[in-house]
């Protein structure tokens, strides 16, 4: 079934197709041609969906875009979305549908690295090309699958020693049970220890845990300087609130890399958010002309006010920088694609993103923010063009173009 | 000094929890025999009472009893429209509840989104040396406390509580006795609905509220009150101490997987031992 | 000679209440016994816990000068001891001819088992009931099932609790010859109210009251022993 | 054997046509392949491998009694040990093996725990239900790369990925694409759903039917019954491994989630919409939820929940018995409405001639 904006952001759910109205084919002048597939696979519903929602409706902004703009090597694009219920098993099943039945080009899916690697071996075996346009714990050396979002080496090395200068040698480590969270402390922990500092206390929490008393009590008894949150989802949301109710960011500063990312400080009042530092590739209040363009758009495109955010980013970044590799092989099959992706560039709103050849992620600006009163961020310093250094030192794609591993990142 | 009021707070704070979460379903559960599987949406339905309570300007105790009342009246509803067909349908009445628990999830989903804000419920903190505790885990504790005081109270002093008691014990003769049975089990239904509720919204300050809340806690509640035996509110107590303490001490010492873990062994165990539960060696119903 | 059934100072207590108070009992090989007693005697308590379906709160079960107080109640079956309880105890979702075949076949391999069900059929007149769902028959009928089951196994030693409950006189008529005949071959407890169907069968009575023997005789002693006159009759019996 | 058997006292078909209708399922399930896409039998193969799955769960409760809650546990084992075993040895049926053995191993410990411990039923509903948690959250626990077992290391929440297509077993080399998995997956639950159903024949499954009817009186008449649940629960425990072994092989993939409150009881869902008094309820089940809640998915009604919700609870309130005896009463029904029409019709030609008789 083939519907409209509206209805699309309204009832999208399972496969849908979402085609740009006639009009603007028209009035691109491509409205006879072949369309070409892009297929989309993000959680509309489920527990992760607050991840998904925004990006869900920025790739189909980005579609609109490239086909308002002419299309892609004069033919429209045509988008499929698929809900994957943050349920992986229809991650596999919708990944498979997309290659066999939709014959997409290039599927962007995911925000979950289990999620990521249910469909990388489908992509495989199919022969297509997976865009995943989310923060993770990096590793990935695989030649049909491009990340375009930060890896922890870009994101906290120049995070931890702010943090460390900032607020002090002594950290406290919390963060979400699974392997992103992990391993991020651990770059946590390397780069406290190379800026002088230590940390005195990791834990780990189970998605579900809503409850942190036992932790605020163990903290207290610690006395770190900063504590830092690499907790995620809705559940982990509770953290913030109570510990603002306990120990308070005043006595106690937090650092976070996963903050907002999830759109936290909408729901958490303004004592609750706000002072919170982080590093992202994009915010809603970067100073610069092309992201505030990016949040106006978006605004008006969806007739939604509130806050972004770096999903929706990604998502825009990773369908713009697909477009361009398409236009530089002239072609939009996924081989032609995979050929022509090292060096392509866009400009993102976040800044210049460059695919490194490498490895297939990105290089990118990454921004240094701090939460405000407002749910937005007050924007502190820029570290323009970091390149994913912790996956260039495990991965070399033009060396082994065969190699599939998820690599464990060495410190 | 400090690190023994802290373990003993970490302990009592978790009782707490189990007390409030499983009080409602010792109602429902321990004297109706319904086995509600929505019991944790119920917990939801009444966290986000108390949210849009607050947010129209309602003091957050207000809001509180607000969702109680609404909890509890929705409650009324579901007996009327869905438990009272399956009164004695154990497994039946176990599917039903759990297709409204899917039910509840998806139609506040749909209507809401899939998370909301939390509630400021505006208390400061107290300091024991280098810990602080917040004022509101304290104040939960004895609401808790409060609660199962109040509903035992019914139980034991009350016309409604001895009636309703006989009722459940057995209708046939409260009915010749020229009771209204029905009458009671929906009233009693609505009671535990209403406590449910008021969990709900004593939670909402905590955790951050969501239409899958309720899956964390349905779980705890049933092992809770089927540990705890024929004597469902004594049972609830002796339980949520056990569980409490353990759960306590151990997510306070170790990590909180190893404490939820440790509490579903050993309920294991203690059903092996105690087959009817804590209280079922005594026949005597609180 | 070995009795087949022995119990020794036999107590059952349910709470503070004694439903079995220290009863010796004994039964020779090949015997047919009535127990009788009022409503509460204890008689269907003390059948429970020869089947262990009852503990034992204290003393000993022997069969065959073998102790088995403390075995399981399948494993009392495989000795050969066989029950019919007082209220028709026989698996309602299932047919006449499944009931018995899966009495028969713990007992014979698949052909032996499907020999003894018609045989047993046909012995009980069940022929034209056999593939009907037991739970749908009249009381009479399950009576007759549950009797099949126990023919079924084959049991040394057969307890029938109220094996004339419900059923019409012609039925009882067929039930006492019934009893008779399965005594050649194996030893017989019988409880029963019917004083007419008692004397019909048996040689020997037991009289249980309050979780005691009170009497044990043959059934013409019995019927003028004072305390049985008076515990049937009330006070009255002595004027 | 018997010309009726009680399992099939609703729907019942004499053993000659049944062994004809299962040849025609296997003839048509083998065929469907031929003129569909490679995205159609990933979609089926998961169906049948989620009735396997009901199955195990179906024929304790429907049949002997026993309602599992946790069949999940043991489907979660059998994956986790495919994915466990498939890496470290680099080689798949002795892992797919052990996928079966392993999760009958540990339904035998805590069977022998639950049954011989004579807990009542609800105690061995929950008892099933908290064993299933526990397992998920016990390996939603193991993150930390410290958590190895051999060279595979468990990774916790995210599970583990990229495992190993299945091997021929006696040619290595050659590995099960997806339309081949599709027939495995069909045969394997075929043969599973007559193997229960010929169980049910024999002497242990009337046995167990026995149980469900009167566990105290087939004890009476000499059998063990505890021996025969933990029997059951083991081969069932046995057969919900299988459908985890085939699960992973299927998506490549293993997640804690296969063992969580949420799958636990969809399988109670499966069994619970087509029947739990056949072997066929639960599959014909399992492919119609399955089949609503992809079509659900596509139809843009966004929470599939809310109507999964609502379709449990109307099959509860109205359906109690599923489907399958739903759709063989409103036959019967039909049949008998069409009878008395005819008898009516009959019966006023009889009048009518009576008539111009006189």
């Amino acid at each position: 079934m083939r519907l409209n904006r509206r209805q699309f952001f309204r009832s999208a759910s399972g496969a849908l197709a979402f085609a740009s109205s006639a009009g603007l084919l028209r009035s691109a002048g491509i409205a006879g041609e072949a369309p070409i597939v892009v297929a989309n696979i993000l959680d509309q519903t489920g527990g992760l969906n607050i991840y998904s929602l925004k990006q869900i409706k920025a790739v189909a902004m980005a579609v609109e875009e490239i086909n308002a703009a002419g299309g892609l090597l004069g033919r429209p694009l045509e988008l499929v979305f698929y809900d994957s219920q943050s349920n992986n098993q229809f991650n596999a099943q919708y990944m498979t549908q997309a290659l066999i039945r939709d014959k997409a080009s290039v599927v962007h899916a995911g925000v979950t690295s289990s999620s990521r690697e249910v469909m990388r071996p489908i992509a495989h075996k199919f022969r297509g090309l997976l865009f995943y346009n989310s923060m993770y714990e990096g590793g990935v050396c695989d030649r049909r699958h491009v990340c375009v979002a930060q890896v922890p080496g870009q994101q906290i090395a120049p995070l931890v020693p702010h943090v460390v200068k900032e607020y002090g040698k002594r950290c406290y480590i919390l963060g979400a049970d699974y392997i992103y969270p992990h391993t991020t402390a651990k770059w946590v922990r390397k780069f406290t220890q190379e800026a002088g500092g230590e940390d005195i206390g990791v834990e780990f929490f189970p998605l579900d845990v809503s409850n942190f008393a036992p932790a605020l009590s163990r903290i207290q008894a610690a006395k770190p300087d900063v504590v830092w949150s690499i907790l995620v989802g809705s559940a982990h949301n509770a953290f913030y609130r109570q510990y603002e109710a306990t120990i308070g960011k005043a006595n106690i500063p937090l650092a976070s890399c996963m903050f907002g990312i999830g759109r936290e400080q909408t729901y958490l009042s303004a004592d609750e958010a706000s002072g919170i530092v982080n590093a992202t590739p994009f915010h809603d209040s970067l100073p610069t002309e092309a992201a505030q363009k990016f949040v106006r758009d978006f605004k008006a495109y969806t007739g939604e006010d509130d806050y972004v955010g770096d999903y929706a980013e990604y998502g825009y970044r990773g369908v713009n920088i697909w477009a361009n590799a398409v236009r530089k092989a002239g072609d939009p099959s996924p081989e032609a694609v995979i050929e022509a992706l090292p060096g392509v560039q866009f400009e993102a709103p976040g800044g210049l993103v460059t695919v490194d050849g490498q490895t297939n992620h990105a290089t990118m600006d990454i921004h240094l923010v701090r939460t405000n009163r407002n749910q937005g961020w007050d924007h502190l310093e820029t570290f323009a063009q970091r390149p994913p250094s912790d996956t260039q030192a495990v991965c070399d794609l033009n060396a082994n173009p065969n190699d599939r591993t998820q690599y464990t990142l060495e410190l | 000094m400090h690190e023994i009021v802290i373990h003993l707070y970490q302990v009592m704070f978790a009782i707490g929890i189990f007390v409030l979460i499983s009080l409602g379903l010792a109602v429902i559960f321990g004297m109706m025999r319904v086995i509600n599987l929505a019991q944790g949406e119920f917990i939801m339905l009444g966290a986000y009472f108390c949210l849009f309570a607050t947010q129209l300007g309602l003091d957050f105790w207000l809001a509180v009893l607000c969702a109680g009342l609404g909890v509890g009246l929705f409650g009324i509803l579901v007996e009327r429209l869905l438990i009272r067909f399956l009164y004695g349908r154990i497994m039946d009445t176990l599917l039903a509840t759990w297709g409204l628990s899917l039910f509840m999830v998806g139609l506040v989903t749909s209507v809401f989104g899939p998370q909301e804000a939390g509630v400021d419920a505006k208390l400061g903190k107290v300091t024991f040396g280098a810990y602080s505790i917040a004022e509101y885990n304290l104040v939960l504790i004895a609401v808790a406390g409060a609660l199962l005081a109040l509903t035992f109270a019914i139980w034991r002093y009350t016309r409604f509580g001895l009636v309703a008691r006989s009722v459940m014990q057995n209708p046939t003769m409260a009915a010749a006795l020229g009771v209204n049975p029905r009458k009671y089990y929906m009233l009693t239904f609505g009671f535990g609905s209403a406590l449910t509720g008021v969990a709900g919204a004593m939670l909402a300050p905590l955790v951050g509220n969501q239409p899958t809340m309720g899956s964390f806690y349905v779980a705890k509640a049933f092992v809770t009150v089927i540990s705890g035996g024929p004597a469902p509110l004594t049972g609830t107590l002796y339980a949520s101490t056990l569980f409490g303490a353990t759960d306590g001490l151990i997510s306070y010492r170790t990590t909180q997987v190893l404490g939820e873990i440790g509490v579903l062994l050993i309920a294991i165990v203690l059903l092996r031992m105690l087959p009817l539960g804590i209280t079922g060696h005594s026949a005597r119903r609180a | 000679m070995t009795p087949i059934l022995e119990t020794r100072g036999l107590v059952k207590r349910f709470g503070g209440v004694a439903a079995i108070d220290g009863v010796d009992f004994r039964l020779e090989p090949g015997e047919l016994r009535c127990l009788i007693g009022p409503n509460g005697a204890g008689k269907s308590t003390f059948f429970k816990m020869l089947t262990a379906q009852y503990a034992p709160t204290a003393g000993q079960i022997l069969l065959d000068g073998d102790d088995i107080t403390d075995e399981e109640p399948s494993e009392i079956s495989r000795r050969g001891v066989g029950i019919k309880n007082q209220v028709p105890d026989v698996l309602d979702g299932l047919s006449v001819r499944e009931n018995i075949w899966i009495a028969a076949r713990g007992r014979h391999d698949t052909a032996g088992a499907d020999h003894a069900v018609s045989e047993i059929l046909e012995r009980l007149n069940l022929g034209p009931l056999a593939d009907r769902v037991v739970g749908k028959l009249s009381h009479g009928h399950r009576q007759w099932v549950e009797f099949g089951m126990v023919l079924a196994i084959n049991p040394r030693l057969a307890l029938l609790d109220e094996p004339t409950a419900g059923m019409t006189a012609e039925e009882t008529r067929r039930t006492a010859e019934l009893i008779r005949e399965m005594n050649r071959s194996m030893a017989i407890v019988v409880v029963e109210h019917d004083m007419q169907f008692v004397r019909t069968i048996a040689h020997r009575v037991t009289v249980f009251d309050q979780g005691r023997i009170l009497a044990e005789d043959t059934m013409d002693r019995i019927q003028v022993h004072p305390e049985v006159l008076r515990i049937y009759l009330g006070t009255s019996g002595h004027a | 054997m018997f010309a009726r058997l009680s399992e099939t006292q609703s729907v019942s078909l004499p053993p000659a046509l049944w062994w004809t209708a299962v040849a025609l399922a296997l003839a048509a399930g083998l065929a469907i392949p031929s003129f569909t896409g490679l995205d159609v039998h990933l979609d089926l193969s998961i169906i049948f491998i989620f009735g396997i799955l009901a199955l195990s769960m179906g024929f304790m409760w429907g049949q002997v009694g026993m309602l599992s809650f946790g069949q999940t546990a043991f489907f979660g084992l059998g994956g986790y040990t495919y994915a466990v075993c498939s890496l470290n040895f680099g080689e798949t049926t002795s892992a797919m093996l052990l996928a079966i053995l392993l999760p009958a191993i540990f339904a035998t410990v805590l069977g022998y725990f639950m049954i011989y411990g004579r807990i009542s039923n609800i105690y061995f509903t929950v008892i099933t239900m908290v064993v299933t948690i526990v397992l998920e959250k016990a390996i939603r626990a193991t993150s930390d790369e410290s958590f190895v077992i051999g060279d595979v290391w468990l990774r916790g929440q995210n599970g583990i990925a990229g495992l190993p297509d299945l091997q021929v077993p006696w040619d290595p080399a050659t590995t099960l694409f997806v339309t081949e998995v599709y027939y495995l997956a069909f045969v394997l639950m075929m043969a599973v759903y007559v193997g229960y159903r010929m169980l049910l024949r024999h002497r242990f499954g009337r046995v167990l039917l026995g149980i469900r009817e009167n566990e105290r009186r087939i004890n009476l008449l000499g059998y063990d019954t505890r021996r025969y649940k933990l029997a059951i629960f083991a081969i069932s425990g046995a057969v919900a491994g299988l459908a985890g072994g085939l699960y992973a092989v299927w998506g490549n993939f293993v997640a804690p989630e296969m063992m969580n409150l949420n799958s636990a009881a969809s399988v109670v869902i499966n069994v619970i919409v087509g029947g739990k008094a056949t072997l066929l309820g639960p599959l014909i089940g399992t492919g119609v939820v399955q089949w609503l809640t992809a079509w659900l998915g596509t139809a843009g009604v966004g929470q599939v929940n809310l109507v999964l919700g609502l379709v449990l609870i109307g099959f509860v309130m109205l359906f109690p018995q599923g489907i399958l005896p739903m759709a063989a009463g409103l036959g019967r029904e039909a049949l008998e409405a069409a009878r008395q029409l005819f008898r009516r019709r009959d019966l006023a030609a009889a009048a009518l001639r009576k008539e111009t008789n006189s």
